[in-house]
């Protein structure tokens, strides 16, 4: 992650014009300015990242751009130097404008060359879909970014990182020269990341101009030649690589600055709370699986995508069929065959997609907060105790300094850090024995990480047993207290203290050393 | 004198050229009796009880002077009846019988289904397979099969096959339930459809598999039926005509005079059918009458 | 940022007037066809016929209440006709035997109460999808209801549940009181208990209300057996007004119930809306239905005024609250 | 983990075999049910008996596939009976203009493509919900098909076009060649041209189909027009075996036709489905409709029959797949 690599020659030709010249873009949501007169200059030959806290403002700016939003009259897009009109996505491609969206934005019902090609299909004869060249040059792209699926895979039935590959895919192969990503990495985790890193890296010594979104620190060192910020809808500054450090990055974003990320203390006890044993299901991706929990301990499961991380949670969560193997809990032996069953025990589980598999986005953040405890609290006869509901949300928004303008707003109108603290909240509620967190600051800005850290350091300090699965290496290892590493559905080996690196994390991963689980 | 100001009228179902006409005769004679001013509204069940009854409730509403009505059920209309002549507007029932209504007016419907049934009877010599086609569960169409399968009884000759499968009243359920009965039975003497729809609907099943061995007979006297009468290619041998257009213009005279305090001397008029056949085709007049 | 203006200082419930909005909903469209039937159809606004239209939606305000719960979840049951009819059947049947004739509405309400339950065990437990199995159940029951019937209509001028369609509580006919008590219970339902809250989780999102606890199969079982008890109930008042039913009763209810459910701003989606919003539009279905016909309009030609409207009325609606086009 | 096998070395389409899997899907059902006719229906069997289901299911196969392509959007179109009565009616007035005889047939398509054409207006462009949409235009429409036939039965026993509903071409019925031509057609716009990924994309996610730049208003405009011009020819093909039209045409067939779909595996959530697959369900239907006529099943128990059996045959299909149950 540390090589330096040679700043880019982009920048030191200023008399030619930008690649990409935003002024004065300004958008209205009904009720929201979410961007007012920002600008962006990105050049040829450069990777230029976009930073700025959730809600920022920079998807909408990059959508604006894409065509997939319309901006308020009176901002001007220059590409190349020349004034663009850009009315909807098909301008955009046409003005050589490529974006990976935040969201995943792939029909899930076609297949890879079919999603790839969507809206631009190559033709025989003016009307018919030219399959064969479809297929061909998908195999082409995919090949360049190392993909293990092939052209006529259906979508839905790929991972979300391979999923998220598939966008990587679409925008390639528009061989544009303005590329967007906007947080593709979310769901890659580190050997995909570093591919797509250097293709990244590929693309920009190529000439193209790349615009970067990302919330990872990490990655907006390794690759950016300058990184713009914005905040609250408004643009506050752009910095050269060689100004880049974290506080003023920090500072520009949030507008003050920030006590540091990690607070590495220890709370961890010798009292097992968790014993999973030999747990499988099946050995269709998770194979038999053994680790012990203790109150109060912060355990890292670091691996690859596709390892299997998600799905030995789910198996422990109840969510999945349990085809051999045991769960005891406190000593109890647990018979988990649906997830209600995992949560009366006293475990509780957060998703990796909090949007599919977490939020009610139409029900109200008190709804939400409280969905797991309704029947507990509730009155005789199932009747709502609103009295504990409201004290249970204003708590729970307070302590975990959830910003929403009431208990009534709609999840959905919620920042993704905001949201993410929802979901915690619901499941400290119900006051779990084991806290299961997937991948609990997916796309969540760095203040909102580390508040979300100090959750997790206070509710361990409680004596919470935690396991965290994470795909950035830096957070496993900066919030765990030890860190479980697992490979094709296997737990590979347990690393602590010193030896916690991400060279040895990486090692276990890819299967390039063995280490005996202690 | 009181002047005919509204006339409600409820048909079973208007998707039945029958009632159409029934409903034609009702607004020809209101405008003969009240002038062009007078309001005729024409109302479908569509053979549901439930939405007759809030027809008729909503007669009452609008304040009409007498109600035409055509009901699904005799017994079954008898409160929404009940409820009219207590807001003090006549009820007259068409085509079939009703209770408590002030008088009825009706096509004999077994006696239909005598005529047209008897006709197969005569024409096989009292010896033969036969078919009834069904139509909706409602009291008109049950009487027809009633009085048709009162004089197949009466004659041991005669077997009936099938008398369970629902042609829905018209000419489309007609051919399909007759193409599949002509396949389950290879041979058939003689077919007695409910209505005229569905007996061109037969014929022209019969058409398509190229059957000829027997004919089919219908109940209305409707212009298929009397198109299909007149082409010598047909199958369709004979129906029992009724007259909608006289039945509903005599209903709403009897119910003007009600309102005007004249009982009729007779509560019950029941109109007899007219066995229509190639024969006498040309002299029936139809259901048109202009 | 927005959201961090006001956090904790006051606990204003912005979603409240979002709410009203919502439920509000089709309300002004209803008002203004009322305002415009007061001065086109002749007695339309009379105290008499107000109270004819409430009587005439009442049933299908019932069965449309079912309905909206099932949508909720996600669902739809299209079988409420044909439940309808079997229970009425089933209730005039019942009351014709000598010793049972009291059993006849509890026999009734049972009997939609466990067809609803049949449709619920075959969505929530087989999994197969709600429109085809309603579908199929909305085929065979009707069936059943004229089997029931034996083909005919089953008639008792003597029943001794009358009262429900007949009588008044004061100056509301029963059959109207009863409707808003339905109506009153359901809004509970789903305002007030933990069950009403799991509906919209369900429907909101299955994947989710699973991983957070919720008896999802335990819900969508609730929810078609509450359809059915309701369509149950519809068959007691129809036959109690009617002192009578056959096979064909109820023959395209689930049409009504379900428009009435759409107009009200409920959304097939699953996860949005309330049964405020049906009752509007189960009055407006109700107030055309009897407009037109004092306005003396053909019968043909009401059918093409009432599709009209409803389109019309969906779209004003829409564009009353230029929302963003989400609903479906 | 298995997907690493074989990543770029054969590029052998996988997603074929699950195609053919879901485009034989109701298949195994229906010859089920075709062989339990075979044995206890009698007259089932014969040449003459297989054409004629084929016949009567011809117009459904018809409509069923305009649904098809509208239920692929995630969609739904429930005024093809309407259109069907309305194309029928005008095709009949027409035919009877001593100078336009020739033209009914076209003016009958082009009436349907434009009613479809408007609900698909209103759909794609003014954003109303498909439902409601269709659920009005059903209702307006057959106002409009009464209104046309002037409430009466429209009969001409000399159209030029009888020999769409009674001419053969060799052995096959031209109405069964002209449904079959149907299918064929809609399976090849499906499968091979641009417009076909569109559509599935635009059922998948309409968003992401959006964000591609497809014209997603347009896609939607297509389904519904095509779904209107099929019912038209549906108009069309009815007229031409009746030699009449009236109002009443057509009545409920929307239902026969969305269970058609819904059992031959297209899903209400739009982007899964093919024609293949509703034809098989068009079939089922005709199937049970003739076989249990020919074993003399009394109308009632036709009605429980074929309710059951269509909830069985999803069963049935489901558990022979085995799927993960995501269809709705
Ligand atoms: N379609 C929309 N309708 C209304 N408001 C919107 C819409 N899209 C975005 N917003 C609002 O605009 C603001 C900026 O959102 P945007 O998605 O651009 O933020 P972001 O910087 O990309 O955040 P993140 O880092 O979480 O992705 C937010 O307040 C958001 O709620
Ligand atoms: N072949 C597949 N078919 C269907 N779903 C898949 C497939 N592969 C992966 N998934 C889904 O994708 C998600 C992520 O995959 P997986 O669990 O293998 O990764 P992981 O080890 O949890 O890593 P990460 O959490 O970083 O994604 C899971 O929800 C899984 O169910
Ligand atoms: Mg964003
Ligand atoms: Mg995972």
């Amino acid at each position: 992650m540390t090589t330096a690599h040679s700043l880019s020659t982009a920048t030191s030709a200023p008399n030619r014009a930008p690649a990409l010249a935003m002024r004065g873009i300004s958008k209205t949501f009904p009720g929201v300015k979410a961007l007012d007169n920002v600008q962006l200059q990105a050049w040829t030959g450069e990777i230029h990242s976009l930073m700025g806290e959730n809600g920022a403002g920079k998807s909408t700016l990059m959508k604006i751009l894409s065509g997939a939003y319309t901006a308020d009259p009176g901002g001007e897009i220059h590409i190349d130097g020349q004034l663009a009109h850009i009315n909807g996505p098909k301008a955009a491609r046409a003005a050589g404008i490529a974006i990976i969206y935040q969201e995943l934005s792939l029909a899930p019902n076609l297949t890879v060359a079919e999603n790839i090609y969507l809206g631009h299909e190559p033709t025989r004869f003016g009307v018919m879909a030219d399959r064969a060249t479809m297929r061909r040059e998908t195999a082409k792209v995919l090949e360049r970014l190392g993909a293990e699926f092939g052209p006529d895979t259906v979508v839905n039935t790929l991972s979300i990182a391979e999923q998220q590959q598939v966008e990587i895919a679409r925008a390639l192969h528009q061989r544009s020269h303005i590329l967007i990503m906007d947080e593709p990495t979310t769901a890659l985790s580190t050997r995909e990341t570093d591919r797509l890193f250097d293709l990244i890296k590929r693309l920009r010594d190529e000439g193209i101009a790349i615009i970067y979104i990302s919330h990872r620190m990490a990655e907006i060192y390794e690759l950016s030649d300058r990184v713009s910020v914005l905040r609250d809808g408004t643009y506050v500054g752009t910095l050269d690589r060689a100004e880049l450090s974290a506080d003023r990055l920090v500072q520009m974003m949030v507008g003050r600055p920030l006590s540091n990320l990690f607070d590495k203390q220890s709370h961890a006890t010798d009292r097992v709370v968790l014993e999973v044993k030999e747990l499988t299901d099946g050995g269709r991706r998770v194979k038999p699986c053994s680790f012990t929990l203790y109150a109060g301990e912060v355990l890292g499961l670091a691996g690859l995508v596709g390892a299997g991380r998600s799905e030995l949670a789910r198996l422990i969560f109840g969510a999945d069929p349990i085809a051999g193997g045991e769960v005891w809990l406190q000593g109890q032996r647990q018979s988990l065959r649906k997830p209600l069953d995992a949560i009366n025990a006293g475990i509780a589980y957060l998703t990796e997609d909090r949007k599919a598999q977490g939020l009610f986005l139409d029900m109200s953040v008190r709804e939400n907060i409280t969905i797991s405890v309704l029947g507990r609290d509730a009155l005789a006869g199932g009747l709502l105790n609103r009295a504990a509901m409201a004290r249970l949300t204003a708590g729970s928004i307070q302590d975990l300094r959830v910003r929403v303008a009431g208990p009534f707003v709609t999840a959905g109108a919620l920042s993704g850090g905001n949201q993410q603290k929802l979901l915690i909240a619901r499941w400290i509620a119900i006051h779990p024995k084991v806290l299961i967190l997937d991948e609990p600051t997916k796309g969540v800005d760095i203040g909102a990480k580390a508040e979300i850290y100090r959750i997790i350091s206070e509710l361990a300090a409680k004596g919470v047993a935690i396991l965290v699965i994470s795909s950035e290496l830096p957070e496993v290892i900066g919030i765990s207290d030890r860190i479980l590493v697992m490979r094709e559905g296997a737990i590979v080996g347990e690393l602590r203290d010193e030896a916690a690196t991400q060279e040895n994390i990486m090692a276990l991963a890819t299967g390039t050393t063995e280490m005996t689980q202690s | 004198d009181q002047p005919l100001k509204a006339v409600g009228v409820s048909m079973g179902n208007m998707g039945n050229p029958f009632f159409v006409t029934l409903a034609k005769g009702a607004e020809e004679k209101a405008r003969e009796l009240g002038g062009d001013k007078v309001r005729v509204t024409v109302d479908s069940a569509d053979d549901d009880l439930g939405k007759q009854t809030n027809q008729i409730d909503n007669f009452i509403s609008a304040g009409v002077d007498l109600i035409l009505l055509n009901p699904v059920h005799p017994e079954g209309i008898m409160p929404a009846v009940m409820r009219a002549k207590e807001a003090n507007i006549p009820v007259i029932a068409v085509d079939a019988a009703a209770e408590g209504v002030n008088a009825m007016i009706t096509s004999n419907n077994v006696q239909a289904g005598e005529k047209a049934c008897q006709f197969i009877v005569d024409r096989l010599k009292g010896k033969g397979d036969v078919v009834i086609i069904d139509g909706p569960p409602v009291t008109a169409v049950t009487d027809r099969i009633k009085g048709c399968k009162a004089v197949f009884a009466k004659n041991p000759g005669i077997k009936i096959l099938s008398d369970n499968q629902n042609g829905r009243g018209s000419r489309e359920g007609g051919l399909e339930t007759m193409t599949n009965l002509l396949t389950a039975f290879p041979k058939i003497d003689a077919v007695f459809a409910i209505n005229d729809p569905t007996g061109t609907g037969a014929d022209l099943a019969a058409r398509q598999a190229k059957r000829t061995e027997f004919f089919i007979t219908g109940v209305d006297g409707a212009p298929v039926a009397v198109e299909a009468l007149k082409d010598k290619n047909s199958l369709f041998l004979a129906t029992a005509a009724q007259n909608p257009l006289q039945m509903a213009k005599e209903g709403v005279a009897i119910g003007y005079q009600i309102k005007q305090g004249n009982a009729p001397k007779d509560a019950v008029i029941l109109i007899p059918v007219e066995l229509i056949t190639r024969e006498n085709v040309d002299k029936y007049q139809g259901w048109v009458t202009k | 940022m927005n959201e961090q203006a006001t956090p904790m200082t006051k606990t204003f419930d912005k979603t409240f007037w979002a709410n009203l909005m919502q439920t509000a909903g089709i309300l002004p469209v209803l008002i203004v066809i009322v305002i415009a039937f007061a001065f086109i159809a002749p007695n339309f606004l009379t105290e008499n016929n107000l109270m004819n239209i409430v009587r005439q939606a009442s049933i299908n305000i019932v069965l449309a209440t079912g309905m909206t719960v099932v949508i909720l979840t996600g669902g739809i049951d299209l079988s409420v006709g044909s439940v309808l009819a079997v229970s009425a059947v089933t209730a005039m049947v019942v009351s014709l035997m000598p010793e049972l004739g009291w059993a006849a509405v509890p026999i009734a309400l049972l009997i939609g109460l466990t067809l609803g339950a049949l449709n619920g065990v075959l969505v929530a437990y087989a999994g197969l999808p709600p429109f085809i199995v309603t579908l199929g159940s909305m085929t065979a029951l009707r069936g059943l209801a004229y089997l029931l019937a034996g083909g005919t209509t089953v008639i008792n001028s003597k029943i001794d549940f009358a009262w429900i369609g007949n009588a008044y509580l004061g100056p509301l006919p029963w059959i109207v009181v009863i409707a808003f008590l339905v109506l009153l219970a359901t809004w509970f339902l789903l305002r007030h208990t933990v069950l009403g809250v799991h509906i919209y989780g369900v429907g909101g999102n299955p994947q989710a209300a699973r991983l957070t606890g919720i008896k999802v199969g335990l819900v969508m079982l609730f929810v078609y057996a509450y359809s059915g008890l309701l369509a149950g109930l519809g068959g007691v008042m129809t036959t109690s007004r009617l002192y009578s039913a056959n096979g064909v009763l109820g023959t395209g209810y689930e049409l009504d119930a379900i428009a009435a459910v759409i107009l009200g701003g409920t959304s097939f989606v699953g996860g949005v809306g309330t049964v405020v919003g049906t009752l509007f539009g189960a009055l407006i279905i109700a107030t055309l239905n009897n407009g037109l016909t004092l306005m003396n309009v053909s019968f043909f030609w009401q059918l093409v005024v009432k599709g009209l409207v409803i389109i019309i009325a969906v779209a004003l609606d829409k564009y009353r609250r230029k929302g963003p086009g989400a609903r479906t």
